[in-house]
C-alpha cells in the first residue's frame, strides 16, 4: 500500500492565476493512496523542496506527485529532492499543469478541472511505480581503434595523449591508410607523406599505443565499457620483433612480379616486401600467394639473406583477446568498382586511370618517380581530360547515390599541379556541378581556372574510345549547347568512393547500424555525429560518410574526445528506465532484437520448471541494461508482452489512459 | 487539353521522372545524332519539366532521334530522354491519323545506306 | 394441439414477443444462435444452433455486483435485476435435457440465485427433431428426440408448425399466441405421429446411437483416471474452448473483475477446463498439462458427475462438440477408446 | 442532433514522445498558444513505445479521438523508433478503417520540439474534427460508460 | 489419393525402420472419413490408422513447437501451405530444425465438411473422393458434389502450391500441382474495401458478434505460440475470457491480427476452426495486402530468417492514414 504525497505548485501566478491550486490539492487529497496533499508558491525553490522533504519524512511517503511545470524542466530537481529525503528518485511523478494547462487555458473552471485530471493521472501512474536503481558497471580503460588510416591514427593519438591505452588494429601490413598514397593535399598543396608520417611515427613511439598491423577483428563480445575483442594476427612470416626493415630480403627475392597495391598496381614488388619506405611497423611481410617457398617449398633465399633471422615460413595466424572500454571504427574507404562504367573504357585502355592512380603517377615515390608518364607508352601526356562524378550521384543502380564530396577538390588539385609542372599540357575537366564549400576551397578551385587556365566544361562525357594512341573523349558542353570530342592522351576518372567493404562484417559484430550504402549510421545525425547508436562504439573518418582530410581529422579528434569522456569514468551509471523481459513469458522469437537500435538484446538458454517435476530449456531474451536506452521499440514488437519498459510500463501507461478517460 | 494537363499526360506517357535529372548532359554527350538536332536530348528533359511542349513538338529533333537508347542506357539518374522524345513524338503522330509507315512499305525504303538501327527505330515510331 | 403455417413463424414470434422477451435460433452472418427475437429477424428452426440454449439460464457473461470507490470508501452494489418471464423457443430434446443437468448443479444447495432467477422465469418451447444428424448420439442418454419435454412441444412437419402445450405456463403462452395459432385436427395429429415414427427409425440407425458406456462406473474411477490412452487422445488437443462453449452441459465459470470508468464490476463468465489457466490458483495450478485438463473434461462428464447424480451422464449427445472440434477429437472417440476396454 | 452536440464533450488522448512532441507541447504552453482542454497528454519516451493496445484501451474507456505525436521521421532521438511507430500505426489505422471505424478518430502527427505553433494547430484541428465526428460509438465499451 | 497415402506410409516406415526418426506426425482416421485427427505415430503398426485424404486440412507445423522440445527426431508431413508456417516458426526459433524431418506432400486442396452441410446435405456418414467428384453418403441417401464446391476457404483461395524455400527435406508429389495466383485471395478484402465504412462496420459487427471467445483461432494459429498470451495474462491490462461486451471481440481480433501481422503466412487455419465460421482470415489478409502494397511484396515463411515488415522500415514509408485519405 503506497502512501502518496501531492504537492501542487502555484509557480507564482503562472499556475495559480488560472488554476485553483487550493481546490486541486483538496480534491487530490481524496484520491486513493494519497495521504498528504498541499500547495505552495514555488515548489522548486529551496523552501518548496524543504517542504517536500519534510512531508516525505513526517508522513512516511512512499512516493510523491508534484503538480508543477513540465517534467522536462524540474523532474530531475524533484528526483534529487526525493532522494535527499531518502525516497527512491523514481518514485516521483510530475503532473504538468503549467505548460499543458494553466498557460494554455483561460477559463479557470476548465483549467482547474484539467489540472485535477492531470494530477489524478500522475497518481494513477505513481501507484504502479516501483523503485528503480541505476545500474553501475565498471569501465575498462583501454580503447580499440579499428583501422589505421589518418582517422584511426588521429583518434588513437588523442586518446593516448589523454593517458589511456589504445590499440590500433589495421588489416594491412602498415598503418597510414589512403592518405599515405596521396601525393599532395588540398587546399595547401603540402606533401601528404610529410604531414602523415610524423603522426605514424608518433603512434609507433607512444607508450600508450599498440599497433596491431596485419590484423583483423574476429569477434566482439560485451557492451559499453566492457568489450572483449578477439583479434586475428595474420601470419606475416616475418618476426616483427626481429626485422629491422633493412630490405635485404626484398632484393634477394626472385619472385618480383607481384602487383604493388600501394602503387595501385601500377608497378610490381617482390613476394617479400615492405609496403613503402616509411611503413609503420617498418617490417617486411610475405605475400603467401606469391612466395615460391610457401607455394612450392623451394627457394628460401630471403631467409638466407636475413641477418637477424626474422623470417619464419612456418608462421601461423594467431589470436589474441583483449578487453576494451570503447571501440572506434575507422575503417575508411576505397575507390568503387568501375565495372558498370565501360563507356569510359577504364578496363580497356591503360591510359584511362582513376584519380588515386594519378596520385601515384605524380608521387616521387611512385612507379614513375614522380614524372607524369602515360601507363601505356610512358610518354608525357599533352592533353589530359578529367571526368567528374564517375559513379557518384548515380541512382541508376550502377553507381552510388551520394556525392563523394572530395572529387571536386582533388581534381582541381591535380589539374593545377599538372599545369604547374607541365605548362605545355592542356587540361580539361568535365563537371556537372562544382562543390567547394570549405575554408579556402572555392578560392583554390578558382585559382585552377583563373591562374592555371584549366578548361572546365559543364557537361558530362558520353563515351571514351581509342583512336590510335589517342583517347577520344566525347561529351556535351552544356553552356555552349554543343557536343564536343577532345582528343586526349590521358583520361582521369574521379571515381566514386565507397566504404571499405570489411566494415559490414565489423558493423555486424558490433551491432552498429549501417545504411544502405554501407556507411555506418551515427547515433544522431546532428547532435551525436561521432557516436554509433550502439553505446561505446564511435565513428571516425570515412566509415561514417565521405569527407576530406581536414574533416576526417576533426571528426577523429571529436571521436577521441567522446572516447576519453567515457574512459575517464570509473563507473557507468545507466538510465534505469530500460526494457526488461519477463522470462516466464518470453518466447525467444527474436522479434525484439530486430527492432533494437542498440543491440542491447541477446538470447540465452534457460531452464524452466513446468510443474509436476518437469523442466524445459527455453531461449529467452535478455536485455543488457547498460546498453539499452529505453526507447521501448521492443515492448511493442514483442507479441507476448514479455518485454516491458521500466518507468513507462504497459500497466502504467494504461493506468494513465484509464485515469484520463474517467469522466 | 490545357498545357498543364498535356504536360502531365506526356510525363506519364514517357514513364520517366524528369525531376530526377541533375542536368549533367550525359545524354547529349552520348547522342550519335546530336549535330542534326535543333533541340538536344537533355533539353527534351528540361523543356518537358518546364512544360514547354510546343517547342518540342515543333522540333526537328523528333524525327532525327534514332531511338537507339544511348541516352537512356547510362543516364546516372535513371531518366530516359528517349522515352520523352518518344512521348512527344506520339503526341504529334497520333493526331495525324493513320498516315503511318506500313510494314509492306519498308522493303522499298531499304538500301545499303540506311542503318539497321533506323529501321528498328522507324518501326517503333511509325507502326503502332 | 394447435398449428401455424411455417411461413407465419415470424407472426407467431411477434405475438409471443408482445408479451414476453423471446429467445429463438436467430441467424446472424450465416450461423444460428439463440438470441433475443426482434421483429423481422431471420429465425431458422432447422439448423442446429452453434451455441446451446444454456445461455438463456446461464449466460456466457453475467454481471454480479459492482464496487464503487468514493474517496476512500467502498460501496458494494448488487447487480441482480428482477427477471421478467421470457420464452426460449425451439429447444431440441437434447438441450431440454441439459437444463435438468444444469439444475442439479445450480439449484442444489447452495442455490445459485442468478441461475435460479432466470430458470424460474423461463418458458420452454421445445422442438422435436425432424432430421437427426450423424453427429447426434442423444439416444445413449435416454432422450427421445421426437418427444421433447418443455412447457410447449412443437413439431415442424410439412408446411406447419404444430404446437402442443404441456404445462400451465405453456397454456398461458398459447393464450398469448391465440391470434396466430389455429386448432389442429386428426390429420395433423397423424402427421405428427408419422414424423415421430419416421424419425424414430433414423434415430435407431444413428452411427453412434448405441455407445457402450458401461465402463464408466464410479468404482473404476482410479483405473479410468490412470488409463494410458489419455495421453494419445489429448495429444493433438489445441486447448481451445470450443467444445466447452458449444456444450449445453458444461457449467464451469470464472469470476472476474472489470474496472469501469465508475468503479469495478464483478462478473462471471464461462470458463473452459481446456484453458491453461483453468484451476489456476494463487500459488499453483493443479492441472499443468493439457492431458490433465482434457481428462478432466471427460472424467467430469462420464464419471464424476454421474457418481454424484444418480448415474446421469453430463452429456446429452447433441453432437455440437463432435461437429465443432477443430481437430475432430470428441467425446464419442473418448468413449470408444477409453470405454472400449476393461478397467479392472 | 444539435442538442446532443451541445452536451457532447469530446475526449482526446494524445501520446507524445518525450524528446520532440512533448517538448513541442511545452513550447506551445510557453508561447501561450491555446488548444482545447479536453486534449490530455501522456508522455512516452518515444512514439515506438505506443502499443496499439493503449489506443484501443483509450477508445474502450470512452476516448473519442487518439493522436500520437513523435519526432519527424529521421529525427528520432533513438534514430529509428518513429519509423517502426509509423509502420505499426499505418497498419493499425488500416485495420480500424477496415472494420468501419471512422478513420479520422486516430491520427499520427510529427511535431518537433521547435514546433509549438504546429502542436497547437494540430491539436485544434484534431479536436475540431473529433467534435464534428461526434461520440465514439463504434469502439465503445458499454461497461465503461455507466 | 490412396496412392499418395501409401507412399507416405511407406516413407514413414522407411524412416522409422532406418532410425532416422522415432515418431511420425500425421493424420489419424476418424469415424466418418471427414473427422481425421492430427496424431503422433510411434510404431509401424500404428500406421494402419494413418490417413491422408481430402480432410487433412489441419496444419501440423504448430505441433512441432512442442515436439522439437522432446528428444529424438520427428517426421512431419507438410502440405505446401504448411511449409510457410514451418519456415516462419523456424524464423522465430520456435522449432529446432535438427529435430524435425520434413516431407512435403502434394495437395489438391482440402474439403470442408461445413460447406457440405451448408448445402443442406446432413447426416454425412461417409464420403468417397474420385478425381474431381465427391460422393457423400448420408443417413438420408447419397449425394454427388464437385470438389471445388466444398473446399476449405483457404484452399479455394490458395496462395501457392509451391513449397517454401528449403522447408522440406524431401517431397512426395505425384501430380503436377497447379500454379496459383497469390493475389486471388484478396478479392474479398477488396470487396470489403470498396464498401462504405458503415457497410463495413455492419459486416464486421455482424460477424464478430458471433465470436464466443473459444480461442480456437488463436490456439490453432502457428503464429500464436506465446507461452502466455496477452489475453490470458491478467497483468497485460487487456486480459479477457468472455465476450462480456461487443468491444471485447473487436479488441481481441484487432490485437490478435495485429500481433500476427507480417508473421501470418495466411495458412487459413483460424477460419477453418472457427465454430461460428467467422471469416477471420479476412483480417489477416487485409494486413498482408496492405503490407504488400505499402512495403513491398512479402510472404511470411517463404524464406526462413526473413525480416518481418513490421520490424523493418524504409525511410520513405508513408505516414499512417495517408493511404486512407479520400480519393485514394
Amino acid at each position: 500500500m503506497q502512501r502518496i504525497g501531492v504537492f501542487v505548485c502555484w509557480c507564482g501566478n503562472n499556475i495559480a492565476a488560472t488554476v485553483d491550486v487550493e481546490r486541486v490539492s483538496e480534491i487530490l487529497s481524496h484520491e486513493y493512496g494519497v495521504v498528504y496533499s498541499t500547495n505552495y508558491q514555488f515548489m522548486c525553490s529551496e523552501n518548496g523542496q524543504q517542504l517536500i522533504k519534510t512531508a516525505i519524512k513526517e508522513h512516511n511517503l512512499t512516493g510523491i506527485v508534484v503538480c508543477s511545470c513540465s517534467p522536462r524542466m524540474h523532474e530531475a530537481t524533484f528526483r534529487k529532492t526525493a532522494e535527499a529525503a531518502g525516497l527512491n528518485p523514481y518514485m516521483v511523478e510530475i503532473a504538468n499543469i503549467r505548460e499543458h494547462c494553466s498557460w494554455i487555458h483561460k477559463d479557470r473552471e476548465e483549467a482547474t478541472a484539467k489540472a485535477v485530471i492531470l494530477g489524478r493521472t500522475a497518481i494513477a501512474k505513481l501507484l504502479l511505480n516501483t523503485p528503480l536503481t541505476a545500474g553501475e558497471v565498471g569501465v575498462t580503460k583501454r580503447a580499440l581503434v579499428i583501422g589505421g588510416g589518418i582517422a584511426g591514427i588521429q583518434t588513437a593519438l588523442d586518446i593516448a595523449e589523454a593517458g589511456y591505452e589504445v590499440d590500433i588494429v589495421e588489416q594491412r601490413a602498415t598503418i597510414g591508410g589512403r592518405m599515405a598514397q596521396l601525393d599532395k593535399t588540398f587546399p595547401t598543396l603540402d606533401c601528404s607523406a610529410c604531414i602523415l608520417t610524423p603522426k605514424m611515427v608518433d603512434c609507433a613511439q607512444s607508450e600508450k599505443i599498440d599497433i596491431l598491423a596485419y590484423s583483423e577483428v574476429e569477434e566482439v563480445k560485451g557492451f559499453v565499457g566492457n568489450f572483449t575483442v578477439k583479434i586475428r594476427r595474420k601470419a606475416r612470416y616475418v618476426d616483427e620483433t626481429k626485422c629491422t626493415g633493412c630490405g635485404a630480403c626484398m632484393n634477394a627475392c626472385p619472385s618480383k612480379k607481384g602487383l604493388n597495391e600501394f602503387n595501385m598496381n601500377l608497378n610490381t614488388r617482390p613476394a617479400i616486401y615492405i609496403p613503402f619506405a616509411q611503413a609503420i611497423p617498418n617490417v617486411a611481410v610475405i605475400d603467401p600467394e606469391q612466395c615460391l617457398k610457401l607455394k612450392t617449398g623451394k627457394c628460401g633465399l630471403c631467409q638466407r639473406k636475413c641477418e637477424v633471422g626474422a623470417i619464419d615460413y612456418t608462421m601461423q595466424d594467431t589470436f589474441i583477446e583483449r578487453n576494451y572500454g570503447a571501440i572506434v571504427v575507422a575503417t575508411g574507404f576505397r575507390i568503387s568498382d568501375l565495372k558498370y562504367f565501360n563507356e569510359y573504357g577504364y578496363a580497356d585502355n591503360k591510359d584511362v586511370i582513376t584519380s588515386l592512380e594519378l596520385e601515384r603517377l605524380m608521387n616521387a615515390a611512385g612507379p614513375t618517380g614522380g614524372t607524369l608518364l602515360r601507363p601505356s607508352d610512358k610518354k608525357h601526356p599533352k592533353v589530359i581530360t578529367f571526368i567528374q562524378c564517375v559513379g557518384s550521384r548515380d541512382i541508376s543502380g550502377c553507381g552510388k547515390p551520394y556525392c563523394s564530396k572530395i572529387c571536386c577538390m582533388y581534381t582541381a588539385k591535380h589539374a593545377m599541379l599538372i599545369r604547374e609542372k607541365y605548362p605545355d599540357t592542356e587540361v580539361h575537366v568535365f563537371y556537372i556541378d562544382i562543390r567547394t564549400p570549405g575554408k579556402n576551397y572555392d578560392e583554390f578551385y578558382r585559382r585552377a581556372v583563373e591562374q592555371y587556365g584549366v578548361d572546365y566544361i559543364k557537361g558530362m562525357v558520353g563515351k571514351v574510345y581509342a583512336n590510335g594512341d589517342k583517347l577520344m573523349v566525347q561529351g556535351s558542353d552544356l553552356l555552349n549547347n554543343e557536343q564536343i570530342t577532345i582528343e586526349s592522351d590521358l583520361v582521369v576518372l574521379a571515381a566514386a568512393i565507397e566504404p571499405e567493404p570489411s566494415v559490414r562484417r565489423i558493423a555486424t559484430m558490433l551491432s552498429a547500424s549501417i545504411d544502405t550504402n554501407n556507411f555506418l549510421t551515427e547515433a544522431h545525425a546532428k547532435l551525436r555525429p561521432v557516436e554509433s547508436p550502439t553505446a561505446g562504439v564511435y565513428l571516425s573518418g570515412m566509415c561514417q560518410g565521405p569527407k576530406d582530410i581536414p574533416e576526417t581529422v576533426s571528426q577523429a579528434s571529436a571521436c577521441a574526445a567522446k572516447v576519453i569522456g567515457l574512459l575517464a569514468k570509473d563507473k557507468l551509471k545507466s538510465n534505469p528506465c530500460v526494457s526488461h523481459s519477463d522470462e516466464m513469458m518470453c518466447n525467444g522469437c527474436g522479434t525484439c532484437a530486430n527492432v533494437c537500435p542498440y543491440g542491447a538484446i541477446t538470447y540465452i538458454d534457460k531452464e524452466f520448471r513446468l510443474g509436476g517435476g518437469k523442466t524445459e530449456t527455453r531461449r529467452v531474451a535478455s536485455v543488457n541494461e547498460a546498453v539499452c536506452q529505453g526507447c521501448g521499440a521492443c515492448t511493442v514488437a514483442c507479441p507476448s508482452g514479455a518485454m516491458d519498459l521500466k518507468g513507462f510500463a504497459n500497466k502504467q501507461i494504461m493506468a494513465e489512459v484509464e485515469s484520463i478517460c474517467k469522466r | 487539353m490545357d498545357n498543364t494537363e498535356l504536360t502531365n499526360r506526356l510525363k506519364e506517357l514517357s514513364g520517366t521522372n524528369v525531376r530526377q535529372c541533375m542536368k549533367c548532359g550525359k545524354c547529349s554527350g552520348r547522342c550519335p545524332m546530336f549535330d542534326k538536332m535543333d533541340v538536344k536530348p537533355h533539353q527534351f528533359v528540361s523543356y518537358l519539366a518546364d512544360g514547354k511542349i510546343e517547342k518540342l513538338q515543333n522540333s526537328k529533333s523528333l524525327w532525327y532521334c534514332l531511338s537507339c537508347m544511348e541516352c537512356v542506357e547510362r543516364c546516372p539518374r535513371g531518366v530516359a530522354p528517349a522515352a520523352v522524345i518518344e512521348a512527344i513524338r506520339e503526341s504529334v503522330v497520333r493526331p495525324q491519323g493513320g498516315n503511318r509507315l506500313q510494314p509492306e512499305e519498308v522493303p522499298a525504303l531499304l538500301n545499303d545506306e540506311v542503318p539497321q538501327q533506323l529501321i528498328v527505330g522507324a518501326y517503333r515510331k511509325y507502326n503502332h | 394441439m394447435f398449428k401455424v403455417k411455417l411461413t407465419q413463424l415470424n407472426a407467431l414470434l411477434d405475438a409471443l414477443a408482445a408479451s414476453y422477451p423471446v429467445f429463438a435460433p436467430i441467424v446472424e452472418a450465416g450461423e444460428a444462435n439463440y438470441g433475443e427475437y426482434k421483429a423481422g429477424a431471420e429465425v431458422n428452426l432447422f439448423k442446429q444452433t452453434v451455441k446451446s440454449a444454456k445461455d438463456a439460464f446461464f449466460p456466457q457473461s453475467q454481471d454480479l455486483m459492482k464496487f464503487r470507490t468514493e474517496g476512500k470508501k467502498i460501496d458494494i452494489i448488487d447487480l441482480r435485476r428482477d427477471i421478467a418471464p421470457f420464452v426460449i423457443f425451439g429447444v431440441r430434446a437434447c438441450d431440454v435435457k441439459s437444463f435438468e443437468i444444469l439444475d442439479r448443479v445450480f439449484l442444489s444447495e447452495p442455490v445459485d440465485t442468478f441461475y435460479k432467477a432466470r430458470r424460474e422465469k423461463g418458458v420452454i418451447v421445445s422442438l422435436a427433431c425432424a432430421k437427426p444428424e450423424e453427429s447426434c448420439f442423444c439416444t445413449n442418454f435416454g432422450i427421445d428426440a421426437t418427444a421433447p419435454k418443455g412447457d410447449v412441444t412443437t413439431y415442424t412437419e410439412g408446411e406447419y408448425l404444430y404446437w402442443i402445450p404441456n404445462t400451465d405456463k405453456g397454456e398461458q403462452l398459447t393464450e398469448a399466441a391465440a391470434n396466430v395459432l389455429e386448432s389442429a385436427d386428426k390429420a395433423d395429429e397423424k402427421a405428427v405421429e408419422e414424423q415421430k415414427k419416421r424419425v424414430g427409425e433414423v434415430l435407431r440407425r444413428l452411427p453412434n446411437g448405441d455407445l457402450d458406456l458401461s465402463e464408466f462406473k464410479p468404482e473404476k474411477l482410479n483405473e479410468l483416471f490412470n488409463d494410458p490412452d489419455w495421453d494419445e487422445l489429448s495429444q493433438s488437443c489445441l486447448g481451445c474452448g470450443s467444445c466447452t462453449f458449444v456444450c449445453p452441459t458444461c457449467q464451469c465459470y470464472d469470476i472476474r473483475d472489470f474496472k469501469t470508468n465508475d468503479g469495478v464490476k464483478r462478473f462471471r463468465c464461462w470458463d473452459s477446463c481446456m484453458y491453461t489457466d483453468f484451476t489456476k490458483m494463487a500459488a499453483v495450478n493443479s492441472r499443468n498439462f493439457q492431458l490433465q485438463r482434457f481428462r478432466q473434461r471427460f472424467m467430469h462428464k462420464l464419471v464424476y458427475y454421474p457418481s454424484n447424480n444418480d448415474g446421469i451422464c453430463m452429456c446429452v449427445g447433441c453432437g455440437r462438440c463432435v461437429k465443432k472440434c477443430p481437430i475432430s477429437m470428441n467425446i464419442v472417440k473418448v468413449i470408444k477408446k477409453v470405454g472400449g476396454k476393461k478397467h479392472d | 442532433m444539435q442538442e446532443i452536440n451541445e452536451k457532447y464533450e469530446p475526449l482526446i488522448v494524445a501520446f507524445c514522445c518525450n524528446w520532440c512532441s512533448y517538448a513541442g507541447a511545452d513550447l506551445a504552453g510557453s508561447s501561450r498558444l491555446s488548444y482545447p482542454a479536453n486534449v490530455k497528454i501522456i508522455r512516452v519516451p518515444c512514439s515506438c513505445r505506443v502499443n496499439p493496445m493503449f489506443i484501443l484501451k483509450a477508445f474502450q474507456r470512452g476516448a473519442d479521438g487518439v493522436i500520437l505525436c513523435g519526432c519527424h521521421p529521421g529525427d528520432c532521438h533513438y534514430t529509428t523508433g518513429n519509423y517502426y511507430a509509423r509502420r505499426r500505426m499505418t497498419m493499425l489505422f488500416d485495420m480500424l478503417d477496415y472494420l468501419g471505424i471512422e478513420r479520422e478518430r486516430t491520427r499520427v502527427e510529427w511535431v518537433s520540439a521547435a514546433e509549438g505553433n504546429r502542436f497547437a494547430a494540430v491539436m485544434n484541428d484534431f479536436a475540431a474534427k473529433i467534435n464534428e465526428l461526434g461520440e465514439n460509438k463504434r469502439l465503445e465499451d458499454l461497461r465503461c460508460k455507466n | 489419393m490412396q496412392e499418395l497415402e501409401n507412399l507416405m506410409i511407406k516413407k514413414a516406415v522407411e524412416l522409422l525402420d532406418g532410425g532416422v526418426v522415432d515418431r511420425v506426425i500425421g493424420w489419424k482416421k476418424g469415424e466418418f472419413y471427414y473427422d481425421n485427427t492430427p496424431a503422433t505415430f510411434y510404431k509401424k503398426e500404428e500406421l494402419n490408422d494413418f490417413v491422408y485424404n481430402g480432410f487433412c486440412g489441419a496444419n501440423l507445423s504448430k505441433y512441432l513447437v512442442a515436439e522439437s522440445k522432446k528428444g529424438g527426431k520427428v517426421l512431419v508431413f507438410l502440405k505446401p501451405c504448411d511449409t510457410y508456417s514451418f519456415n516462419q516458426l523456424l524464423t522465430e526459433k520456435r522449432i529446432d530444425r535438427d529435430k524435425v524431418y520434413t516431407v512435403g506432400i502434394e495437395c489438391r486442396g482440402h474439403l470442408n465438411i461445413e460447406s457440405i452441410r451448408a448445402r443442406g446435405i446432413e447426416g454425412v456418414v461417409g464420403l468417397e473422393e474420385k478425381g474431381d467428384e465427391v460422393t457423400v453418403k448420408t443417413l438420408y441417401g447419397d449425394a454427388k458434389l464437385k470438389r471445388g464446391e466444398v473446399m476449405l476457404e483457404k484452399c479455394l483461395s490458395c496462395k501457392t502450391k509451391k513449397f517454401a524455400h528449403n522447408a522440406c527435406d524431401e517431397t512426395i508429389v505425384l501430380h503436377e500441382m497447379p500454379e496459383e495466383d497469390p493475389n486471388k485471395r484478396f478479392s474479398m478484402v477488396i470487396e470489403l474495401e470498396k464498401m462504405t465504412p458503415d457497410e463495413r462496420f455492419a459486416f464486421w459487427k455482424s460477424q464478430l458478434s458471433k465470436c464466443i471467445r473459444c480461442n480456437a483461432c488463436r490456439n490453432v494459429c502457428p503464429a500464436c505460440t506465446c507461452f502466455k498470451c496477452v489475453f490470458d495474462n491478467p497483468d497485460s491490462g487487456i486480459a479477457a475470457k468472455a465476450n462480456d461486451d461487443r468491444f471485447e471481440e473487436k479488441l481481441f481480433h484487432i490485437i490478435r491480427s495485429f500481433h500476427v501481422a507480417g508473421r501470418c503466412t495466411d495458412c487459413g487455419e483460424c477460419s477453418r476452426v472457427c465454430p461460428q465460421n467467422i471469416p477471420l482470415h479476412l483480417l489477416n489478409r487485409k494486413y498482408i495486402k496492405d503490407i504488400n502494397e505499402l512495403y513491398g511484396e512479402y510472404q511470411a515463411g517463404a524464406e526462413a530468417g526473413s525480416r518481418a515488415p513490421l520490424v523493418d522500415f524504409r525511410e520513405e514509408d508513408i505516414n499512417p492514414g495517408e493511404n486512407l485519405k479520400e480519393g485514394k
